[in-house]
């Protein structure tokens, strides 16, 4: 498949997610969209690796260019998102226990 | 033995020393120790001045430059501070130390109220003025004239303002000291020009050099020139500060602002005489100012009722005719009148210091009269005094005005005529004066009636000297046609003035015009005179005001109040605008400045709601500026 | 060795004094330690130390090679002088004066005077910055912890507004570090290669810095207030030496290292300045608050400076170098007696005085002196000082319009006498009241203080050659760098 | 290499202390004694003392320039656990688990100090953010530490996404994650996805640093975190993730062929203005100083702003001095009972050494000569004007600067000409003397930076 | 319009449309189920590209523990539609602007790249398989893979710090 509509498909899985970001209130949602947007970049990756993969040829010596090392990438960011989901979800429930809400824009304690 | 002209910084030395001792030791020595020591040191640099009178007189080739160190020396200007003795300073010389000295005397008698620490002071600063006036006259260049000269101004005002407590008299102090520095001002620019043009300022060098100066330059220079001594001399438009001058001492009235420091302006044109000469247009200004002064200071003259105003306003006349001689290149003249006006005028202070003093510090004429019986002494040489001034022959005003007149009359019949009106309004309040103080019956109260009595010694001797020079004085300038050959002032000036005579020579009126005009005038001035006594002698005091014209004259032609009201108010009132303008208008704009990068925190910081939605849409915001800055505009 | 030494000696004594606690002994200790730079740089001008050691220059930074580069040509040696005899007379007038902490308060003083000291004799556009700023820190400190009522938002002020202009200096001075091969040396800032458009960046740059400094029309708003509100010893510092940091700045780094544009824009600072002479006269006639009266005064009198540099000829040169050192010295004068005024009634209002001259004649004396040196009378210092600048105004080639400056500076001349003496006569003439009535004359300590300045100004007034021949050079060399001789 | 491993070796090494030692001073002591060695072994390493042979695959290099920032970043915290390794066992209950996440920071410190590809940089810089985020809410009770928690974390891991994104685009248009590849010739027509990619990483990298207008979340994260947790976090960490982004800017923009001047200098600009017009209305000290740390990354981004060797020199002192001053800042801050303005007056009287040593801080940061913040500051403008272009940007500054003194006075003015009656916290001779020491370092190095800057050439 | 691209946007349609029920549906619950349906369609995606790897460990990781997690969190405070209030409207207008905007910026940055040709390859290669990715996994990439151990302990440390009661 052209390239160009994997990059539009993440970019709009993208944007969707920073809109998520924007309009909704409620904490765990927010973070979700966040998943959601980091989940556009694996997309665009694997797209990416895959279109290099496809210009360099299978039997390029270098690891570095048939696309071998995005995947990893991607592998990587699962494994970062997953530690961010533990700290993320440890600090929202650490809040609902002290507010009983989840919703952002109670918070604003801290201003000016 | 070398000669006693090299020695001439002893002159100024001996004041100084005294003005030291009186000054630092003022409340340690006794009254009559420091009178001794102010009139001796005075005495000390009269002898000296009197030896190097007679070595000039007996013939000097050229004038004698005495340097004593290096003033001011930039680049390649030098000013050294030096004195230069010829004919003209050896002359002033003398009239300054010795009527310095006599009036030394006479304060000795007049102050002796006062208690000795004051005392003290008031010889320091007579003595400080003396040192002064002599470092103006034997000045060999400008700047060391200048020193000189801003030097008595400040005297005068130290001693203006001697009763410090009376805040009037420190007021008419300022107003001297102000009044002279305008002037000052102007000799200072005319310095520095003469510097800009010709890189030198000693009198000998700008003589020689005169011909390089533009006459643009000249008139400027002169002009300048003219403007310190309109304020030193109490000429139009700066002479008002004189009258108010008699707040001073009657003895710092005598010496200072009749006999020395108010010629200093006319010595300094005498000394650069040259420059005038070949400057026509300054000259005329001079003498129409002169002219000017002269009857306007009469005018007002004729109906001030205080003693010392009234011979204050007669100073101010009287300089205006030196301005005359001046102005129509009489310099012999202009000095001759210096030195007689000197003798009457200081005989004249005395006189009426003496009057003062009977009177117990009562100095108005309507409270007087009569007193020719109690002081007796004081009345005949004021009389002479008043006869000297209004020019009666052989009295010396008779002399040295006629010089003027004559002069005058070759300039321009016209000057003649409004000079000699000038000096019918003299004789006519000098004896308004004479009679309402002497004859006529006593006015004052009677316990001043009571107290009535003549002065001490002290303040005699010094009258009856001043009034046999005053009788005598004109004797050494005899004009042409009354005896030949026997005006040996002129020809003891000769060289000083041989310059410009060369270039412009001054001619004589034939001599039957000369005796005319002479005879004439002076025919007429005896008759104002008896009216005059006629008049005054029974005067009465009266309630009713002076009204019209005479009433004009008595508030001085309201000139003190114009300036008031066109120049001090203005300036003060600018001055507490601009300190406003100061606090609310700069100041507030710098703090302005502080405020509203404070009032832009206060805003600013509501960027900071604490939402973190709005702070991602911010943040979004930025990226697409940013994104937009970068990947469109670059490309 | 002589410059370190004079650096070092009220810098340690100063960081020592924080130690001390008795107050008595901190301040007899600044005394001494001011004596002693004092007595150096005596020695060091009379020629007893050879003058290789009236220099010093070590490596200081390597990576930007800037140095420890001090010497004390004619012009550094008059204004050290003045710092160095300034101090022992503000520290021994102001005796009496009671300050909490006084230990504190005499090693800020000292520390000041180091930064003060180090400024005049740095060589090394670095160095000159550095001593720039540690001469004002101190003074900051000073001002606002012993100062008056308002005196915390005024110096804050004070301190941002020079702050701001001394950063511009420190951006012109690396630009000029660029241009000059990344070199600090003062020498290889003369005669660079620029632009114009270069050089006058620079020059607005420093300018800016000055003219706040000391200070110009309409640069000086800050400079009253201070003044007002800091305690007098402060007011005497800042007025007689750390103004002259400004022009000093003017004659040593300005004027040679930019010629061109000083010449260009001469005549905008020189109207500015003619302008600021006016107005602070005008401001100081109406004046009621003494401290107020000389602050205005000053600024009218280094106003004068900055004409006479500006519209520069030679005798305009020497002639405010010299002003420099006799305005330092009267307006301590000054200051010493409102000091008096203030310590004794508690008040500076010239209305609420009067009478002084009845109770405090040798006061009285004194003052009229170092008043009249104020209006340059003739034979006292100032005379000279304002001689030459107004014949060089009068004469500079770099202007048209020297005879415009020149009557204009002149009338202030005029002014300065009416408000001078309108001061005179409100305080010490006219009759005492209840204030003045139990007045008593001035103490030993302050008789002396005075003494000593008075003499000054006589002494230099009419013997001023000294003066002269250790300008002369100076003066020559900077009028050549700026291509006018 | 050293300190990596080692910090993650100590860190888990103090994770299981916790477990084993009940006293909160052991656990003080090991810490610090572990800071103490991980700081030799960076130093043994700088003088090419090796202690582990990794083949990295060239993912890391280890530049004089980053492992001087290193021992700097390392000793910053060693004075950090000196002067407050009490506080940080105040906090909450678990004393050891703080510890071991620090040392895990300082893990992520050296690698992004050492990157040389973008992965690592991206492992590097969640490593120093996550335990961030933990820090932050570590104060459970407290709901401003909770609330900062999870705006910091929503925030950061939202940057992550950015990126994220970048990187990828990045790749796409390279082919790798190498920083060797970045100048790699391409065709043409992908610079586009090269120079998009680039921006949005240093979109994020400019988040970190709390630039504007990514700043936002600062200002409420120092407020709400823990005092003691805010001092590491405004100072080392910062410094760190600035020198990510100086290396960054490096190897991967400079010389890409496209200007990147403006929008740097807008960025600057605009953190310079917020930084300081919003401090100046504060009227908590802890608050104004996270302001300031805006102002600061404001200069530092300078460095970033003017490529050459004197912003490299700059930003090395820069963040030595900005540490010192700011740690010293908040040791003291800690100790005080009220952060408000007023809470400091009269400070001079009952604390005079410790308001001695605040003095010489906030002179520093205001970057008043005799002072490594003077030097400091100069580095930077001195780097710029040398750039020639934008030199509004300089006058910008210098007129910041200024504005800056205006709040740092405010406390001098408070402690010293305001009177009152300071409260602190007791404090013990030996925190005096650790501060005296800081203020002398502070001086000293104002006076001769040579002292640290020529490590950076032998 | 072979099978591929059917695929393909079969995959695109659902991955976006269900995003889009992630950000618009009032119940949280919904939003994460529609979530997991977005990463399945991504997973999907991955297929077509021949990345078996990932997409395993795409559903096992994310659409498996992540979410689950998710909405084990979820149940636990049980927030249900009423408990969520909207954001303002103009906020929220202003965000979807603000998102749209940022899209078109990125597009049109990126359009312009001259990528026609460049294809991604689909179904072929052999990248993506597991025992090539593990060979590199373990030897070039053996330390950040260590290091994301770090990261983990950290994430680890930071759960017990804030899950541990007091």
């Amino acid at each position: 498949m052209p390239i160009n509509l994997y990059i539009f498909v993440a970019l709009a899985l993208f944007c969707i997610g920073v809109i998520g970001v924007l309009t909704r209130r409620n904490a765990i949602i927010i973070f979700m969209c966040i998943e959601l947007m980091l989940n556009a970049v694996n997309l665009l990756l694997v797209a990416f690796s895959k279109m290099h993969l496809a210009e360099m040829g299978s039997a390029a010596p270098a690891l570095a260019n048939n696309g071998t090392d995005a995947q990893l990438f991607v592998f990587f960011i699962m494994v970062v998102a997953a530690a961010e989901v533990t700290v993320g979800l440890a600090i929202i429930v650490m809040m609902y226990r002290n507010t009983h809400s989840v919703d952002v824009n109670f918070l604003n304690r801290l201003k000016n | 033995m070398k000669n006693i002209i090299e020695y001439v910084w002893l002159v100024p030395l001996f004041p100084l020393v005294g003005f030291l001792l009186n000054g630092l030791l003022r409340n340690s020595l006794s009254k009559s120790l420091t009178g001794i020591i102010g009139s001796g040191s005075i005495l000390a640099s009269f002898i000296v001045s009197v030896l190097i009178f007679l070595d000039v007189k007996a013939g000097i080739d050229g004038p004698v430059i005495v340097t004593l160190f290096d003033f001011i020396s930039f680049e390649d200007v030098s000013i050294p501070f030096a004195f230069q003795v010829d004919q003209l300073s050896s002359l002033f010389l003398l009239i300054i130390t010795g009527i310095g000295f006599l009036i030394h005397v006479y304060s000795v008698a007049y102050m002796h109220e006062e208690n000795s620490s004051h005392f003290a002071r008031y010889f320091a600063y007579l003595n400080l003025f003396v040192f002064s006036m002599l470092l103006l006259v034997l000045g060999s260049n400008y700047v060391i004239m200048f020193i000189g000269w801003e030097g008595v101004g400040l005297c005068s005002y130290l001693l203006i303002g001697y009763w410090f407590k009376n805040i009037d008299y420190s007021n008419a102090a300022r107003k001297a000291f102000v009044m002279n520095r305008i002037g000052d001002l102007g000799f200072l620019l005319a310095v520095f020009w003469l510097i800009g043009r010709i890189g030198t300022v000693n009198f000998s060098e700008v003589f020689s050099k005169v011909d390089s100066l533009s006459s643009l330059d000249l008139t400027a220079i002169t002009m300048l020139l003219f403007i310190g001594a309109t304020g030193k001399s109490a000429q139009i438009p700066l002479y008002t500060w004189l009258p108010d001058a008699m707040a001073g001492p009657t003895p710092v009235s005598a010496l200072i602002h009749a006999a020395t420091m108010v010629t200093a302006g006319i010595y300094m044109i005498a000394r650069s005489n040259i420059l005038y000469t070949m400057a026509p247009t300054t000259q005329t200004v001079v003498m129409v100012v002169g002219l000017a002064t002269a009857l306007l200071a009469a005018t007002i003259a004729l109906k001030q009722n205080d003693i010392k105003k009234v011979l204050a306003y007669s100073t101010v006349s009287q300089l205006g005719y030196m301005f005359i001689a001046l102005g129509v290149g009489a310099y012999t003249g202009a000095v001759f009148h210096v030195m007689t006006h000197a003798f009457f005028k200081a005989l004249l202070f005395l006189g009426a210091g003496s009057v003062i003093h009977a009177m117990h510090h009562e100095q108005d004429i309507r409270n007087m009269g009569g007193l020719s019986k109690k002081l007796k002494t004081t009345h005949l040489t004021f009389l002479v005094g008043c006869l000297a001034i209004a020019g009666i022959i052989p009295f010396s005003g008779f002399f040295s005005k006629d010089e003027i007149l004559a002069a005058a009359f070759m300039k321009n019949p016209i000057v003649w005529a409004l000079a000699a009106i000038g000096a019918l309004m003299t004789a006519f309040y000098m004896f308004r004066l004479y009679a309402m103080t002497f004859l006529g019956k006593f006015r004052g109260t009677s316990e001043q009636e009571h107290h009535l009595h003549e002065s001490p010694p002290a303040m005699i001797i010094p009258l009856v000297i001043l009034a046999v020079l005053s009788f005598a004085g004109g004797l050494v300038g005899i004009p042409e046609v009354l005896m030949h050959d026997s005006h040996s002032l002129a020809k003891f000036l000769e060289p000083v003035f041989a310059e410009s005579n060369r270039i412009s020579v001054p001619h004589h009126p034939d001599h039957t015009t000369e005796l005319l005009l002479m005879f004439g005038l002076m025919a007429v001035i005896a008759l104002v005179i008896f009216w005059a006594v006629g008049k005054y002698k029974k005067y009465e005091k009266t309630a009713e005001e002076n009204t019209g014209f005479a009433r004009i004259l008595e508030n001085k032609w309201y000139v003190d109040e114009i300036y008031e009201a066109l120049i001090i108010r203005p300036v003060n009132a600018f001055g507490k605008m601009l300190g406003k303008l100061d606090n609310f208008g700069i100041d507030w704009v710098v703090n302005g400045v502080g405020r509203s990068v404070q009032y832009a925190s206060r805003q600013i910081r509501l960027l900071q709601s604490g939402q973190v939605g709005s702070y991602v849409l911010l943040m979004v915001i930025g990226m697409i500026v940013l994104f937009a800055l970068q990947v469109f505009l670059k490309k | 060795m002589v410059p370190v030494l004079l650096i070092l000696i009220p810098l340690i004594t100063g960081a020592a004094l924080f130690a001390v606690k008795q107050e008595a002994t901190a301040k007899s200790i600044a005394l001494l330690a001011t004596l002693l730079s004092l007595a150096l740089m005596l020695a060091g001008m009379s020629g007893y130390i050879d003058a290789a050691q009236m220099t010093y220059d070590q490596p200081w930074l390597g990576g930007i090679n800037s140095r420890f580069h001090f010497a004390l040509d004619g012009m550094s040696q008059l204004l050290c002088l003045l710092t160095t005899l300034s101090f022992p007379i503000i520290i021994y007038s102001t005796w009496n004066n009671q300050y909490d902490d006084s230990n504190r308060f005499y090693g800020l003083v000292l520390l000041s005077q180091a930064g003060l000291l180090g400024v005049f004799m740095a060589l090394d556009a670095l160095l000159f910055y550095f001593f720039w700023e540690l001469a004002l820190i101190p003074l900051y400190f000073l001002c606002s912890r012993w100062g008056g009522e308002r005196r915390i938002q005024v110096t804050i002020k004070f301190f941002i507004y020079t702050f701001i202009g001394s950063l511009f200096m420190l951006i012109g001075l690396i630009m000029l570090y660029f241009k000059a091969g990344s070199s600090f040396a003062w020498s290889d800032f003369l005669n660079l290669k620029m632009t114009s458009g270069q050089e006058l960046g620079i020059f607005l740059m420093l300018a800016i810095a000055f003219s706040i400094k000391m200070p110009l029309f309409p640069f000086h708003t800050w400079q009253p207030d201070t003044y007002e509100q800091s305690p007098t010893a402060v007011t005497m510092i800042l007025s007689a030496i750390m103004a002259k940091m400004g022009v000093f700045g003017l004659l040593r780094w300005l004027a040679p290292i930019v010629p061109s544009a000083t010449f260009l824009w001469g005549d905008n600072f020189a109207t500015l300045a003619v302008i600021g002479m006016l107005y602070a006269s005008f401001i100081a006639m109406r004046q009621d608050d003494l401290k107020r009266l000389v602050a205005y005064s000053s600024i009218a009198h280094i106003g004068l400076m900055i004409l006479a540099i500006f519209a520069p000829s030679y005798s305009g040169i020497q002639g405010a170098m010299i002003q420099m050192f006799n305005h330092g010295i009267n307006i301590l004068g000054m200051w010493i007696v409102v000091n008096v005024i203030e310590q004794k009634f508690g008040t500076r209002k010239i209305s609420e005085l009067g009478g002084l001259a009845q109770k405090a004649p040798v006061l009285t004396i004194l003052l009229v002196i170092v008043a009249l040196a104020n209006i340059a009378m003739p034979l006292t210092n100032a005379f000279i000082g304002e001689f030459m600048m107004f014949n060089g105004v009068l004469g500079s080639t770099a202007t048209k319009f020297g005879l415009a400056y020149t009557i204009a500076a002149l009338i202030t001349i005029i002014l300065s006498a009416v408000y001078t003496l309108r001061m005179i006569q409100r305080v010490f003439y006219g009759e005492t009241n209840e204030l003045t009535s139990k007045a008593t004359d001035i103490s030993f300590n302050v008789k002396l203080s005075l003494a000593i300045i008075v003499v000054g100004i006589i002494l230099i007034g009419v013997f001023p050659k000294p003066l002269l021949s250790l300008t002369s050079e100076v003066s020559a060399d900077i009028l050549g760098r700026m291509n006018l001789k | 290499m050293n300190a990596i491993i080692l910090s993650a070796i100590l860190g888990v090494i103090l994770m299981f202390s916790g477990i084993f030692l009940t006293s909160k001073t052991a656990i003080r002591n090991i810490a610090t004694a572990g800071m103490a060695l991980l700081l030799l072994a960076n130093i043994a390493e700088q003088g090419g003392f090796r202690l582990f042979d990794v083949n990295t695959h060239n993912m890391l290099v280890f530049s004089k320039f980053g492992l001087l920032f290193n021992s700097i970043a390392f000793s910053a915290t060693l004075l950090f656990f000196l002067v407050s390794a009490k506080d940080i066992t105040n906090v909450g209950i678990n004393a050891a688990e703080y510890f071991a996440l620090i040392f895990f920071i300082s893990c992520g410190i050296a690698i992004v100090s050492s990157f040389n590809s973008l992965l690592l940089l991206f492992l590097g810089i969640e490593i120093i953010s996550i335990p961030l985020y933990i820090l932050t809410g570590s104060d459970k009770r407290n709901l401003k530490s909770n609330e900062a928690s999870l705006k910091y974390f929503l925030m950061g891991s939202f940057s992550t996404g950015i990126m994220l994104l970048g990187i990828a685009l990045v790749y796409g248009a390279k082919a790798s994650f190498s920083m060797e590849q970045m100048h790699s010739s391409i065709n043409a027509g992908r610079n586009a996805w090269f120079y998009s990619g680039l921006l949005l990483v240093l979109i994020s990298m400019l988040f970190k640093v709390s630039a504007a207008p990514f700043h936002f979340w600062t200002p409420d994260v120092y407020d709400g975190a823990p005092t003691v947790f805010t001092s590491f976090m405004a100072t080392i960490v910062k410094a760190g993730v600035f020198i990510a982004l100086v290396r960054l800017f490096d190897m991967s923009f400079v010389g890409s062929g496209y200007d990147w001047q403006l929008i740097i200098a807008i960025v600057t600009a605009a953190t310079l203005f917020i930084g300081n017009i919003t401090a100046i209305f504060q009227q908590s000290v802890k608050r104004m100083l996270a302001y300031s740390s805006i102002a600061q990354a404001g200069f530092m981004l300078f460095g970033v702003f003017s490529q050459n060797d004197f912003s490299r020199e700059g930003i090395i002192l820069y963040t030595l001095g900005y540490s010192l001053a700011t740690i010293g800042i908040f040791a003291v801050l800690i100790k005080m009972k009220d952060y408000t303005f007023e809470g400091f007056n009269g400070l001079a009287r009952t604390e005079p050494v410790l308001a001695a040593t605040t003095t010489i801080f906030l002179l520093s940061l205001a970057g008043i000569p005799l002072t490594i913040g003077f030097f400091a500051k100069y580095f930077m403008l001195a780097s710029a004007v040398k750039s020639g272009s934008h030199l509004w940007l300089v006058i910008f500054a210098i007129i910041c600067a200024a504005i800056s003194v205006y709040y740092y006075f405010r406390v001098i003015q408070s402690m010293y000409f305001k009177t009152g009656q300071a409260e602190t916290e007791p404090v013990t001779p030996v925190f005096r003397w650790l501060l005296a020491g800081m203020a002398a370092a502070v001086i000293i190095l104002g006076i001769f930076p040579n002292l640290v800057l020529q490590y950076l050439y032998f | 319009m072979n099978i591929t691209q059917i695929l393909f946007w079969f995959l695109t349609v659902l991955a976006i449309g269900s995003s889009l029920m992630v950000i618009t549906s009032r119940n949280p619950v919904y939003s994460v189920l529609s979530l997991i349906v977005t990463f399945f369609a991504l997973s999907g995606h991955y297929i077509l590209l021949n990345a078996q790897f990932l997409a395993i460990v795409n559903l096992i990781v994310y659409a498996g523990a992540i979410m689950v997690l998710f909405l084990f969190v979820i149940m636990l405070m049980n927030l249900n539609a009423e408990t969520e209030p909207q954001k303002n409207k103009w906020l929220r207008f202003a965000g979807i602007i603000a998102g749209g905007c940022f899209l078109l910026v990125m597009v049109a940055a990126l359009r312009d790249a001259d990528s026609r040709a460049a294809t991604a390859m689909t179904t072929y290669g052999e990248t993506g398989l597991i025992q090539h990715l593990g060979k590199v996994l373990f030897n070039e990439y053996v330390v950040p893979f260590e290091i994301s151990s770090v990261l983990f302990l950290s994430a680890m440390v930071g759960a017990v710090v804030l899950g541990k009661k007091e």
